[in-house]
Formats: structure tokens, sequence, C-alpha cells
């Protein structure tokens, strides 16, 4: 397992990574999906979005799209629970956050391997 | 992993409430940035389901797409974007002050870096956006 | 921190400001066997030397000399200085400000990478290095920061020293209160070095910060030891009106100019011209502050200065210069006009006066730094070494106590090396006694004197006895005044009876201090019958060479200041009208 | 005539008698050029000569006088009382830190930390002072000036809710003058200060709160400081993993 020291870096670079992502993409992706189609402003077929999700590009695309900005909310998420006071269990806090943030990466390479 | 303070005598220790973050505007804000993750992370979650429902056929890819009709969901989608472009606008105004950029031997000022991360955000929205809808 | 076995060093610095900690460093690096201490009643950083602005005078580039250097700066003192320390400073000041720059101060660079240099009021080349307008801020911080890399130098940080601790005639440390609770404790040292600056809190008026009580000046002097020229006190042409925060010189430098009532520069009518539009050496704008400041209250009797709430004041403008100058080289200029005064030298010019800026008269030392007590050491403007004389030229004292701060911590270490160690035993009495002392003087007294009453009228009375022109009649009242205010001093009273961070019984030991030293400003003044540099006496108003060509000292005596001379060192300048 | 008046709550703490802080009112002649900390000189010289604070050179370079003023970290010789009227003003010790007494801070803990980043300049060969000045261009000098314009005056860490919950961490003003000297061009001691700053309590303790930069009067930005020693250092670590010689540079 990663020391403390060298594991700061590791998890910082990929909260960077995945804030980077959020901030760039999703917004838009939140406006289509979230509430443009919901509301009918538009609509995107069955077909269309099975194709378009079954090209290896788009795959690496979504996994970029959705695991990096897991790991941006994990690393958030933790200090928001220590800056609340909750020093004490530094330890389990991360454990839960960065494994939560893993658990998602390899549900969404299992998603996406099955489209 | 946290070393305790030694407290000498005599001097008074103050003690940082966990309602620290209501003192201050700006600490609000703090907050509020930090808790953007936290929807992000959820629309992502809900993304991936949907998703999850894409190979299981157009029924059920349909039925999940009537869920989100629902008037609970419409409301946490607005809320969600909301809270995205928060941290959009407050991770671009950032990065800028984090990343030193340097043009030969100068260093290109903060606000032109800030200024470029909200145009390229800009463009790859526009592309995204017509690569979404054009079908 | 002191460990159990008592305070005890081999060398003991008091003062934490620019020479303190130049001396600590030169110290550390004669020997590595010699356990050093800085005591100081603020931490280092907060020291006096954070305000200095303008710059650091040296040598440096192919159009100057040292013996220009020498020249200016003797010419600067009215003759006063003793040449051949001059001509050591000069000598040594270059190697000093490299070494800073070797420790990281951030001076201004040339485009070639080299440290700039910029001109200054009384210099005939441009020879004063700076960083920006902040040169003491950033001194001091690369002195300090430098210091902590010595393992050896002890800090004894927010300690006040109360007195100088002497067996058979030699200085073996000082008793000193420790803030943080309240305790006296003997801090034995083989060798003391003074570096506790100025005193220019004994004036209402002054660019000085509140530290500035001349602590090291009084204990010193009440030790045995003379304070050397002491009437001699610099006003600085350019204060902000009401606070007093200094406005540098640089502002001048860069081309600043100097305006009356109606817009017009003064300075060409009283032989400092013609106006030139970019600053000639010497003239005008670049003239000695001395010159400067008695030229302003001419202007004022003439009633062409402006009037406000805080007195008379003329204008220095820099709008001429450019935003751009302003921002690069006068940054603090600008931050400080605009916080204090609501005004932004790009668009409006700033308010000024003198004020009250420098003691050239401190603790008479050696060209060592030695004083005649064996085991005391002063240097920087708590000392007097004599090479300012009677005015200091802008941005050599920034330089005196690099070069002098280092000569006393040389001194004093190799002094340390010789003598034999010392015992505490019999000392920790003698802080008891110390303590006793201040308990029946300050806390245990029902007295009814106030210290602000005090400390108010001794500044009064010393602005009207010992300001800018000085005559027989106002220095004899201020004299008396100052003795009757030692009797009141005796009846003072404290309400804070409390021993941690006692905030009120530093105040009134500091204004113990103010006091001794204030009255041998006042004494050496009154005997000073001549006009020279900054003393100027209406009634004895031309230099007199064949009685006063010497330095007072004054010695303590139950009845005031006694004032000896003597002859200052005349090498290879003979004494001259001085003329700009 | 009457005049003008303003209210300072002051916080008070008697070490030995008061167990925790109380406050004390006083009433100060209002003068519109007057700053908080002529109002409190007013309070020490003329009504209550108990008042324990620290203060030096009144023109905000020394960092001697910060205090929270209505909450915020403020340097009090520069705090003008015409900005807080019609008041009440509340004057108290910087937060976060321990108390000695009064408005009198403990600041031990930053004494020590500051030592321990080494914020001098480190070199393998020193230069002899004969050969004269390193040289170094303008351009190089502003890479780290800005960082080297702290006064150490404290507000930072009162503005810092991590060094609040915190105290190990190492903190805005020490990692920004570590920094300071890792931007130097005279300088080589980068390694030897990424220990420090890449320890459990160093940069990765920083959640970018940003107040640290808000509140500083001389417009340091630690903020960024330490956000771009964590950049550094995750740049190093990555570089570290790749690379067959380590990453060294």
């Amino acid at each position: 397992m990663l020391t403390r020291k060298t594991s700061e870096p590791f998890w910082w670079l990929l909260f960077a990574a995945g804030g980077m992502v959020a901030a760039l993409l999703v917004p838009v992706h939140l406006l289509v999906q979230g509430l443009a189609v919901p509301l009918g402003w538009t609509s995107i077929s069955h077909a269309r979005m099975l194709a378009l999700a079954a090209q290896p590009l788009v795959k690496l695309y979504l996994f970029a799209l959705i695991a990096l900005p897991l790991y941006h909310w994990a690393h958030r998420f933790r200090f928001i629970l220590e800056d609340l006071g909750l020093r004490g269990l530094r330890t389990p806090i991360a454990l839960l956050s960065y494994g939560a943030a893993v658990l998602g990466t390899v549900a969404t390479l299992w998603v996406l391997w099955r489209i | 992993m946290t070393v305790p303070r030694v407290e000498r005598p005599g001097l008074y220790y103050p003690k940082l409430p966990a309602t620290w973050w209501l003192r201050n505007a700006n600490y609000f804000r703090f907050m509020l940035r930090e808790l953007s993750s936290v929807f992000i992370a959820l629309f992502l979650v809900v993304f991936l389901i949907q998703l999850h429902r894409l190979p299981q056929g157009p029924g059920a890819y349909a039925a999940y797409l009537e869920t989100l009709r629902a008037p609970g969901w419409i409301i946490f989608h607005v809320l969600a974007l909301a809270f995205a472009l928060y941290h959009s606008v407050t991770w671009f105004n950032l990065t800028g002050v984090v990343q030193v950029v340097h043009l030969g031997e100068r260093q290109v000022p903060p606000r032109l870096v800030v200024g470029a991360s909200f145009a390229l955000w800009a463009v790859v929205s526009v592309v995204l956006l017509w690569f979404l809808l054009r079908g | 921190m002191p460990g159990d076995d008592g305070y005890q060093h081999d060398l003991l610095v008091i003062g934490g400001g620019g020479a303190g900690l130049r001396a600590a460093i030169a110290a550390a690096e004669e020997s590595n066997r010699l356990s050093i201490a800085v005591l100081s009643k603020v931490y280092p950083m907060r020291s006096h030397t954070v305000s200095a602005e303008g710059g650091t005078a040296a040598v440096m580039r192919e159009n100057d000399s040292l013996d220009t250097h020498a020249k200016d700066t003797i010419f600067g003192s009215d003759f006063l200085a003793d040449q051949d320390v001059v001509e050591v400073f000069v000598k040594e000041a270059p190697g000093e400000v490299i070494r800073l720059e070797h420790w990281g101060c951030p001076w201004s660079r040339d485009p070639d990478g080299r440290v700039s240099v910029r001109p200054f009021g009384g210099m005939t080349v441009n020879r004063t290095l700076y960083a920006a307008d902040k040169t003491g801020f950033h001194m001091l911080h690369a002195l300090f920061q430098t210091s902590l890399k010595y393992e050896r130098i002890t800090r004894y940080d927010e300690w006040f020293a109360t007195s100088l601790l002497l067996e058979d005639g030699k200085v073996c440390g000082v008793t000193a209160l420790n803030l943080h609770d309240g305790q006296m404790r003997p801090i034995v040292a083989k060798a003391v070095i003074m570096c506790t600056g100025g005193a220019g809190r004994i004036f209402p008026f002054t660019t000085n910060a509140a530290i500035k009580t001349g602590d090291g000046m009084a204990l010193a002097y009440r030790a045995g030891v003379a304070l050397k020229d002491m009437e001699f006190v610099q006003y600085h042409p350019t204060g902000l009106p009401g606070t007093g925060i200094l406005i540098t010189e640089a502002a001048r430098g860069e081309g600043g100019h100097l305006k009356n009532k109606d817009g017009y520069r003064y300075l060409q009518d009283y032989g400092l011209g013609p106006p030139t539009d970019t600053p000639v050496h010497r003239k005008m704008e670049l003239g000695p502050r001395d010159i400067l400041s008695r030229c302003h209250i001419q202007e004022h009797q003439k009633g062409r200065t402006f009037d406000g709430p805080d007195g008379h004041y003329v204008h220095l403008d820099l709008r001429h210069l450019g935003e751009k100058l302003i921002d690069k080289n006068l940054p603090f200029v600008r931050e400080l006009a605009r916080n204090y005064v609501g005004i932004d030298p790009v668009h409006e010019p700033i308010p000024v006066r003198p004020v009250v800026h420098y003691m050239m008269g401190g603790i008479s030392t050696d060209i060592t730094g030695k004083t005649s007590l064996d085991g005391l050491y002063a240097a920087g403007e708590a000392a007097c070494v004599s090479i300012n004389g009677a005015n200091r030229l802008g941005s050599n004292s920034l330089t005196e106590l690099l070069v002098f701060g280092a000569r006393a911590g040389r001194a004093a270490a190799r002094h340390a090396l010789e003598r034999p160690t010392l015992r505490s035993n019999p000392l920790a009495q003698l802080a008891s006694d110390e303590r006793r002392r201040l308990d029946q003087r300050f806390l245990r007294a029902d007295g009814r004197e106030k210290i602000a009453d005090i400390r108010e009228e001794m500044q009064k009375a010393m602005e009207s006895g010992c300001g800018i022109y000085r005559d027989r009649a106002t220095m004899e009242g201020t004299c008396q005044t100052l003795r009757k205010l030692r009797e009141r001093f005796a009846h003072i009273s404290l309400a804070d009876k409390d021993a941690i961070f006692n905030t009120e019984l530093i105040a009134a030991l500091e204004l113990e201090c103010t006091l001794d030293v204030a009255e041998t400003v006042a004494r050496s003044a009154l005997a000073r019958e001549e006009s020279r540099g900054s003393h100027t006496r209406t009634d004895f108003p031309k230099r007199d060479d064949a009685r006063f060509l010497k330095h007072s000292l004054a010695y303590r005596t139950p009845d005031g200041p006694r004032i000896e001379y003597l002859p200052a060192t005349i090498t290879r300048w003979p004494p001259e009208e001085r003329k700009y | 005539m009457t005049e003008e008046t303003m209210t300072l709550e002051v916080t008070r703490y008697r070490p030995g008698h008061d167990r925790e802080p109380r406050t004390e009112s006083f009433t100060v002649p209002y003068r519109k050029d007057w700053v908080v900390l002529d109002a409190l000189n007013h309070i020490k010289d003329r009504i209550d000569g108990t008042l324990s604070y620290r203060w030096s050179c009144r023109m905000g370079v020394c960092g001697s006088c910060g205090m929270m003023v209505n909450g915020v970290p403020k340097l009090t010789c520069a705090a003008f009382l015409r900005d807080y009227r019609p008041g009440p003003i509340r004057v108290g010790p910087l937060a976060n830190f321990p108390v000695i007494r009064d408005l009198v801070i403990a600041l031990d803990d930053f004494m020590e930390k500051l030592r321990r980043v080494k914020p001098w300049i480190i070199r393998a060969v020193e230069k002899p002072v004969a050969d004269g000045e390193y040289l170094q261009t303008p351009a190089q000098l502003d890479a780290y000036k800005q960082f080297s314009m702290c006064i150490n005056c404290m507000l930072c860490y009162a503005a810092c809710p991590v060094y609040g919950l915190e105290p190990a961490f190492v903190g805005p003003a020490a990692i920004a003058l570590a920094y300071r000297y890792n931007l130097d061009s005279r300088d080589e001691g980068y390694r030897l200060r990424e220990p420090v700053l890449s320890e459990a309590v160093g940069v990765w303790e920083c959640t970018f709160v940003g107040e640290c930069s808000v509140v500083c009067p001389k417009g340091v930005d630690p903020a960024a400081a330490i956000q771009r020693s964590k950049l550094a250092g995750a740049t190093d670590w990555l570089l570290s993993m790749i690379m067959p010689w380590g990453g060294r540079r």
C-alpha cells in the first residue's frame, strides 16, 4: 500500500484531473441529459446512443468523464468531513471516500465493457 | 496522524467549532464549492445507470428516461446544474492562480490564464453541445 | 530555550534588529565554540530596521570610489565624523552588502542582473542599493531568516533587559524580565553587545516605532559609559503630517519635487539650485536632510507653506514620475500615502513636513564597537562610532549596522573566547534584588503620576527646546522640565500588578530610559555653542571649529549629565565650509 | 459641545484569574484619522493601563498589531475607525492562536515552523564575497518577490480554519516563505525543504479555503504558494514513479 507521504500526491493528481474534467464537461451533459431530454426540449434516440457508446473512443471519453470526477468528489468529501471537525476519524474517512471512488471506477469499467 | 498539541498552563486555547464555515461569507462559499462535488458525483452515478440500461434494450432505457421526468429529478438536476456551473467558475478562477504559465522569461498574468480557461470551456461546451444534439 | 543550568552564554546581544542579528551571525561565524544569545523586547522581525525604506550605501560601480563615499559622508557630517572610522566603513561596506545579497536579500536589479543603485541625498554618485522602497524590511528579514540556520544562536524573544550586571568593573551579563511569565532572571555572558536602536520616542513627532525608547543607551549610561554626540538629532524632511510616517528620500532620489503652497520648488531660494527636471546629485531635493529640514522651517516663516490640522506642510510631488515607475520603485510610498492620508501620489502631491528620524549620537564606541566598559560593545543606531558626525547621510545607517554590527560581533566574540567562564551563582541574588527594586518602585507604590502624562510633557519639552532651531533660553527650560519630570517619575503609579505580559510595567521602564536619554540630548545641545549639521542654534549661527570640532560625551551624575569632549579625528579631509 | 465617541468591545483575558476570555466595553473619542490601534492606545493611556496588546511601527510593516476586528483578522494600525461607524467595534486576539493575555497571542508555534522550512539560501557551493553578487535578472527577481513580502503578522493563520482545526499544520506564511526560497534563482535547497512541505501536515493538509490570501495585508497570496507547491510535489512524485532515475531534478 502507498504510504501517506507518497499517496497524497497520487490522490491529489486524480482530484485535480477530476476537477478539470468536471469543470469542462459536466455542465453541458447535465444540461442536455438532466434537463433538455427529460423536459422534452430535445431527444436522443436509443439507437443513436447505443451506436455512439459502442465506439472505443467514446468509451474512453465516458470513462474519463465519469471515473475521474469521482476522485474529485472523494477528495473534497473527505476534507469536508475533516473540516467539520471529524479529525479523529481521518483514516476511516479517507478509506471510505477513496474506496467508494475506486468502486465507482470498477463499476464504470464494467458498465462500459458490457455495452 | 494528528499530533496532539501540548497545552501550556495559563494560556487560553480557543476551539474552532464545527460551524466555523457559517462565520463569514467566504467560508460559506468555500463550503458550497466543496459541496458541488457531491452533486456532480451524484449526476454521474445517474448517468452511469443510464448507460447501464442502454444494452438492456429500448424499453428499459425509455423506462429509465421516464423516471427522470419526475419533478423530484428535475429539481435535483436544476440544483446539480447550478452547482456544476459554480464548480466550473471557481475551478477556472483558482487554476489561474495555481498554474503558472511562462511565455519566454515573463510570467503570463493570472488574469489572462483565467480568461483563456473560460474561453476553452466555452469552446468545449459548444462542440459538445453540437455533437450531442446534431442527430 | 535555556536549560536548567540557568541562562549562561558566551555572548549576549541585546536587540534583534539589523545590527543585533548581524553581530550574532558574525560571532557565530567567528567561532563555532561560542554560545550566542539574542535578547529582544520584541520578536526580531518586529525591530525598527523593518521600517527603513530607501536603501543602503556602498561603492559598487566603476564610476564610484571609496574616497568619494568617504568624502560625501564626512562633508555631510559637517566634519564631525571620525575620518579613520569612515575610511573603514566605506571599505567594508561593499563586502557587507554583497554578503547580504548571498543571504537572499531581494535587491532590485539592473537588466544585466547586477544589483541596482539609485541617487540619495548628499551623495555625489548613484551608490544606494535598494529593494524597491522596503529595503530595511527585506534586510531585516534576510538577516533574521539567515540567523535561524545557526543552532548556536539562542533567542530570548520578548525579554526586556533592565540592567547590566558588573563584576570587578567588567560586564558579566544582564538582568532581564521575561514578558511571558513576568520573571526576572540573570543572563550571564562574557560579552554583551547593545544593539537596541535609537530613541526617537523622546520626541512627540517621529518616524520611529513605539519601541524606540533608547533602552540600551540608558543601560550603558547608567553603567558609566558615555553617550556621545547626543545633541545631533536628525529631522527627516518628508514625513506625513499627523502620524509622522516616513516617506522615503528615495522618492526624491527617483525625481520627486518639493513644492511650497505656490507650487514653487522653493529649495532654489536656499542655495541648492538651480532646479532641473532630472535630479542632480547634491542639488535641490537631493540636498542633505539637515539643510532641507531647515529650508522647510524658513519657508514656513515666510508664510509659504500649507496649513493643516496637523501643522504646516509642503508638497512632495511625484506625479511627473508616472504610475509605472512609482509602482516599480516606490510601491510602499504609494501604499502609505493612500492608506494614511488618502492620497494617490500618481495623481496628487503628498503632504510632508520634517519629522524626527534618527539619533546621530549614542553609546560611545571605538572602531571595533568596544565601549569604555570591559565586555560591553555597541552597534547600530544605539551606538556612536562616529561615522555620522553632526548629520547622517541617508542610506548610510543600514550600511552602518551591517559593517559595525559585524565588527562588534567579531570583537565581542574574540573577547568572550579569551575570558574565563563566569559563575552565575552570586548573580541570581542580583536578579532578585533587581526584581525587588522594580516591585518597590512600580508595583507597590501608591503614587499618583501617570505614565502618559510624564511622557507627553517630556516630548513637548524636547520639541520646544531641541527642535530644528535651538537657543539657550528654551533649552534651559527643557533641561529644567526634564529634571522635574524625573522627580515626578518617582511617584508613578501602575494599574497593572500582574506578572504575565505586563506592558504597563514595560512602558514605565521605557519611560525611565527615555528620560535619561532626553536629558543627555538637551544638556549636550545646551553646551554646544555653535551650529553644526543638525544642531542649529539661533544664538550661535556659525560653525565654530576652534571651540567645537570635537565630540560631546555625556556622563551620568546624580545631578544630571556631565558633558566632556573628545577631539574629532581628522586624517585626509581638513574641515572646509559646507556648501552644496 | 459634546465630543463624538465610539464604543470598542475588547476581549480581555487575565491568565490565572479568568477561565476564559470575556468582553469589556470602552468608549473612546471618535477621530476620523484614528485607527483601531490609536483607540487602544487611548484606552491604555487614559482609561485602563492594564490592557495588554502588541504594537510598534504603526505603519503596517512590523507585523505586531494583528487582531480580530469585527471577526476579521486585521492590522489594527491600518483599520480606521471611520470604516466601522457607528460601531461598536469588536476587537479580539487573533483567532486560532493560544491567548497569553488580553489581545496578546502566543506565536512560538509559528517561530518553530518557520525554522523548520529552512527560510534561508541553501547552496552546494557558496560564492566567495570577493567574487561579487550572484547575478539575478529583474524577471528572476519578480518570480519570487511577491512571496518575500510576508511580514509574519499571522493574519493568514488566524483566517485559516485548517490551522484552527489542526495546529500541527505548517500553515500559510511558513509555506509561502519556503516557496519563496524555492523560487529564488540563487537557491538550491528545494530537496531539503521538500520533506517538510510534503509531510502529513504540510501542503497536503490545505483545502484551499483561500481566506489567507484575502486577509493578507501585503498581497503575498500564500494560498497560491501552497497550491503551486502541491503541483510541484505531485509532478515530482509522478516523475519519480515513471522515470527510471526517479525524477530527481
